[in-house]
């Protein structure tokens, strides 16, 4: 058993984060959160120049072909650095969309624009308020034009092509959803930027007016394959989260060393250390599951399902637990827009929505291990 | 065990119902009702001079600080009339929050501790809201250690001269005057050299900067002192005395209540009344149930935790640190209350603009104002160290700076 | 506005509290948890004596007359001491279920007797696992005869009468239940003492065969009159756990003041002072709500149902909060038999199901406030 | 990234799996395996007996103390082949618990500081469970604060002579030998005036009584010593150098990580599998749905977190402190998921008879006897206390004892 990543892998890790705290220092990450860029366009060069957004990527179609125990890492110091480009919509969303029901040309047309930074994409599937569900798209797809609205759509207005849910049947069933591959510049999309409570990372709503669209995998699987880039997806975010998670127990730890109250650092406060300790204590609960859905995701396992939900739910409460409480920690000078904490406190709340609610993966994953006991 | 209200209250409050349905600003009550946490402007009208106005045509009636005496244009009025005053007032008492701290802190310090002229030339335009006032007490060195504040004031014949840095100071850009907490003498244990005074915020050296919050707004203030002179005259208190006369400040703050802590939970109950979720209302949902019933019952245990010492008010008992439950247990309330309705609209809960989003994005504006409740007014530490120390008897924290000199205590933890 | 006892029921209250402390210590509680005694007979004579038994059964049956306000603030008191005596099932359960159906014939029977300390009552609802639900009650009533098992029932082992829910139809609605008394000396019950968590209050099954019952209110309204009953009894409990939560607190309290570790008492410990300022808080908050559900018990107002409910939720956690953390302050010792700790652990947890689950409480009180909401 | 065994792991565990498929006492299995908190004993059995048969099994065939050196009486196995010796041995492991201490904190505290002879006369009967061994650290007046102890040892000539009383010591009634801490110089600080020694716990003078636990079973001991005569042979480590000794066993206690801690999860969740509720099966419930998916993330993340220690293990990492994390949340989870257990059966829930009760009563078992998992070898805020200081290398507690002669320090706190 060795139940870690590779030392390789480390290595890997260890590269992204010298190579994220030079070109992404938290300045990077304000500049697109005041509004000024919609996102950092030197990172996301840069970002492809390493060959991380292709990592996963078979060389076949213009990846490093290396795997996604290699993206797990990358992606931990995505989140860590707080990472203000269209990595996740892009490569854990569109890539793996693609990749999963992508035909031999759809492959061969995106994923190397992918890998090179050249495309960015989605996966545009909401339609308001709700979760994850067939019920809930509406958005129609006749003769291979699509009509509808779709929001939140994660970088939905700096997309250069989106994956779209669509609704092609109507028997109350899952086979009534189709996906369809969109290149938003052809026309037929109209981008609306819409804000939210994590401005490092846009969201938009797209409107669709007869906007031609060719078909992703077969007609009728679009649910079948939305749940295993969602799975997969779960998985790539959880380790961001752990990533920003860690992040955020660091700046506490290092703020209750340095900052003295009642002559003596508040670290030594056991209402501070506690604190401290239990944002140690999930942050590494999420750890572990993390690594469990990453072995899973690595090798295909038909432990997937579970595994993924159970690291979204446990990244998704360790990471808000840590940026709300390293808020805590620094007191009023963690509630200024001066210091970083609110970032953290932003993309922790952002990224737990953004597949889905935690309600929905907590009822997934017993829903999972049921069938799981059953089997 | 009753609510009703004596004879006396029953004739107080039909007053007080009388004179507001008459005179109260009607057109904004809508507004002001459904303004919850982290959003206060009013749309189209600018909030701070609606306030003036509603506060001095209390003034001018008698409604304006009930319980200050009537020489410094209050009512005399019993601690439980002003509670009476303030459920009748309702969502109109909103209009004053830029006059708490100087009602409910500046003014009782300087009725405790100012001369019997400044009292007569200061409060009444206080109470009235024609002036506005501030407390400086807290610094960036400070925070939960008030008694660690560095600003100096130095004597200089019959002046003292300020210099120094103060932070979270509300109001502070739209106030006239402040009571401000500096040390006179950093050669002896912290509690020991600070000094009181008040000053006119528009002194020459007073420099007065927003504070941007995490949530984008901005509530508070830093203010600079730069060689602002204080006449001595202005002093509260004796010199070196500061800590004595800020407790007083502090004390005064505590007998506030009746105020009501935002919780956050009528606005959940109201929003899972109505939401759908896929397989039907929120409110049938048995998960949402089970956790609405739990903030149910601490939303409520507040209200009646507050209604128990406006009972022990009205009977001349003083409230006690008791009161530190409420904002210990809304502060966090507030924030898993707003985290949880977000869970509840999915992917879209992320969307904050108020055209986008779910109720008008309420929730996402709580959930960026919420980390500051939890520190604002004394952290959540605090407030329990406060429920330990003077409610359970428990000892003190270790004070390892007590005796020491204040310039012998260190000021960073690592070299 | 007095939201608060009056200064006799203070008083009252304080006289309750001095009687006990003499009459019902900690070893009175173990003589019945070591299973000597199945009740404090002596307690529950003196009990009699002081007029709390009858204290709101009127005057006319031969209590004192006095009202709900004056048994909470005694109920307090009895949960403060765990008063080893059927005093829920008597006075809150079974003299309120007459209290409130009974025909004059039988109030004249059993509520002197109740006041006197000569009977002691319960209320047979529960038919094993589940909460209080008319479909859950199979026992059959027939030609005034009762044929089916019960359990748990509160001091179902000790008591001379039960008021019982029987089954008198089968048309799936409420009014197929209705209530009758038994007296448990009649024959035709079977009682068999049942181990339970808390031994210091008794439970058991019993078994009807043929029993003879009498009617007690109008057939097909048993339901409705239990859940009277159960909201009223709610309050009333309610108060027992404040009292014991509040003595769980100062046990915890008084030990971390007395008991050094590393050179100086535990409660100065941050941990230690912070876990006691949170159990203050809970035992705090669960009084409030039952001083609200006392004024809505005394005043028979509208709102009692929704006040019973919060009451009961909050005082329910609170107890149990502060019983187990009380535990912990006492660290080692307060896992040994010897100490009391366990008493309250063990009294916190079975007056948690007595009256139905939180989980119960809790969905009631949703219903209770919509049902208000929608009003 | 895998699970699997590298070939020599794959061979050693064909070897175990093989060898406990020939030998175990299978008719205990299915017991074990149900067995959970707060129930250990086996019906129709004596517990020790079978405990003891299958431990010289084991031993006599080089299977007992698999990372102990051969001529200590144990394999000299790498510490990630006991790992896969425990996972195979599942159920049965559980024999081995009143093993634990002696093999895991006496022997390696023998190992390092007995003399050589000494060493091979004691430690193969210990490690062949031929012998039990306790450990007699805890006393009434030290509790978390271990090195505050007063049993005092007195050297007259070549012996010690001891006098006191320990607490909390597990098996001290079946055990033969145990390592005892003691006081040796009370008028220095507290952590320097330690000795520490094994004794034959069948010395005159011992004297040993259960201890009645809040559950109502006995695990524990008092151990009191009058006039405990002890050869200053069987002392361990220098005079006064106690703590330094008492350290090493502490950090061997560490060590044995992979047993895994009771979490009630597994339990709860068969429960809820078949649990039928009023509406349909508990599990369909929206509200236990939510609740389960909480536990069950924690359950797992200590899982693979254990997993994650096993690897680092078996790369020669020494695991950390970090494995506070398992018993912190492990503590109070358990107790958490057992009151959670007993609140889906309702009124029911009460009755704790295997014979009245849901799944045998074993969740009221696992109630009663969980204040205990909460504290036991370290209060949950030592646990927290070891995670911010060695792990995130926060400061320790301030000691006001430090420095201070431990007969000058105060022993209770009010007078």
């Amino acid at each position: 058993m060795n139940f870690d990543f590779s030392d390789e892998q480390k290595q890997l890790r260890d590269e992204a984060r010298k190579f994220l705290a030079e070109k992404c220092p938290p300045k990077a990450v304000r500049t697109v959160l005041d509004g000024k860029e919609p996102y950092d366009r030197e990172l996301w060069k840069g970002l492809a120049e390493m060959g991380f957004l292709g990592v996963a990527i078979p060389e076949a179609f213009g990846g490093a072909g290396a795997g996604h125990l290699e993206l797990c890492v990358i992606a931990e110091e995505m989140g860590r650095a707080l990472a203000p480009v269209p990595f996740s919509s892009t490569v854990y969303l569109a890539a793996e969309a693609i990749l999963l029901a992508g035909s031999e040309a759809q492959k061969q047309k995106w994923l190397p624009k992918i890998a090179s930074g050249e495309a960015i994409g989605t996966l545009a599937l909401f339609e308001g308020k709700g979760n994850p569900s067939p019920k809930l798209i509406k958005l129609s797809a006749t003769g291979g034009s699509l009509n509808g609205v779709k929001k939140p759509v994660p970088d939905g207005a700096i997309a250069d092509f989106a994956v779209v849910a669509a609704r092609t049947g109507s028997s109350g069933r899952d086979s009534d959803i189709s996906l369809f591959l969109v290149d938003m510049k052809a026309g037929g999309v109209e981008a609306k930027s819409l804000t939210n409570v994590d401005p490092s990372r846009g969201q938009a709503e797209l409107t669709f007016n007869n906007c031609k669209a060719e078909p992703l995998g077969p007609a009728g699987e679009g649910f079948s394959i939305i749940s295993q880039v969602l799975d997969r997806a779960a998985v790539l975010l959880a380790f961001e989260q752990v990533g920003g998670a860690d992040r955020a127990l660091e700046m506490g730890r290092d703020y209750a060393l340095d900052r003295i109250a009642f002559g003596r650092p508040i670290g030594s406060f056991q209402a501070v250390k506690h604190m401290l300790a239990d944002m140690y204590v999930s942050a590494t609960l999420a750890r572990s599951n993390c690594y469990y859905g990453a072995w899973a995701l690595s090798t295909n396992a038909s432990e997937l399902p579970e595994a993924a939900a159970a690291a979204r739910i446990s990244a998704t409460q360790a990471f808000q637990h840590c940026a709300k409480n390293n808020i805590q920690v620094h007191g009023g000078m963690g509630f200024t827009w001066e210091f970083d904490c609110h970032m953290y406190y932003r993309r922790a709340n952002a990224t737990a929505l953004s597949l889905g609610s935690l309600s929905y993966w907590e009822d997934a994953l017993i829903d999972r291990m049921r069938k799981k006991n059953a089997a | 065990m009753n609510f009703d209200d004596t004879p006396q209250e029953a004739a107080f409050r039909a007053q007080a119902k009388a004179w507001i349905a008459a005179n109260a600003p009607r057109q904004y009550e809508e507004e002001l009702k459904n303004s919850s946490l982290g959003r206060t402007q009013l749309k189209g009208a600018n909030i701070l001079e609606v306030a003036k106005a509603w506060q001095k045509k209390k003034a001018d009636a008698g409604w304006a600080c009930l319980h200050w005496p009537k020489e410094y244009g209050g009512r005399g009025a019993t601690p439980i009339e002003r509670v009476i005053w303030q459920q009748e007032e309702g969502a109109f008492g909103k209009l004053s929050s830029m006059f708490i701290i100087g009602h409910g802190m500046c003014g009782p310090t300087m009725m405790a501790f100012a001369g019997e002229e400044q009292k007569r030339k200061y409060l009444p335009p206080l109470a009235s809201g024609e002036k506005i006032w501030c407390q400086l007490f807290s610094e960036p060195a400070g925070g939960s250690d008030v008694a660690g504040l560095r600003t100096r004031a130095e004597k200089r014949g019959d002046d003292w001269i300020i210099n120094g840095q103060k932070i979270w100071t509300s109001g502070a850009h739209y106030s006239d005057y402040g009571i401000l907490l500096t040390r006179t003498d950093p050669n002896v244990p912290k509690h020991k050299g600070l000094t009181m005074f008040f000053l006119d915020m528009k002194s020459p050296g007073v420099e007065i900067k927003p504070i941007k919050q995490a949530n984008g707004q901005s509530d508070f203030n830093e203010v600079y002192f730069a060689d602002v002179k204080i006449p001595d005259a202005q002093r509260l208190g004796e010199v070196n005395d500061g800590w004595n006369v800020s407790l007083t400040t502090l004390m005064n703050e505590r007998m506030s209540i009746g105020a009501g802590v935002a919780t956050g939970f009528p606005e959940l109950f109201e929003f899972c009344s109505s939401l759908m979720l896929e397989d039907g209302p929120a409110i049938d949902d048995r998960d949402v149930r089970s956790k609405l019933a739990q903030w149910a019952v601490k939303a409520s245990g507040l209200k009646y935790t507050s209604m128990r010492a406006i009972s022990a008010l009205s009977k001349g008992e003083r409230p006690g640190p008791e009161n530190s439950i409420g904002k210990l247990v809304a502060g966090s309330m507030v924030q898993d209350v707003a985290a949880y309705a977000l869970d509840l609209q999915g992917a879209a809960g992320v969307l904050s603009g108020p055209e986008d989003a779910e109720a008008t994005g309420k929730f996402q504006a709580m959930l960026l104002r919420a980390p500051g409740t939890r520190v604002e007014g004394g952290t959540d530490e605090i407030m329990r160290n406060i429920i330990a120390e003077r409610v359970l008897g428990l000892p003190g924290d270790i004070r390892v700076d007590k005796d020491v000199p204040f310039n012998k205590i260190p000021t960073k933890g690592r070299a």
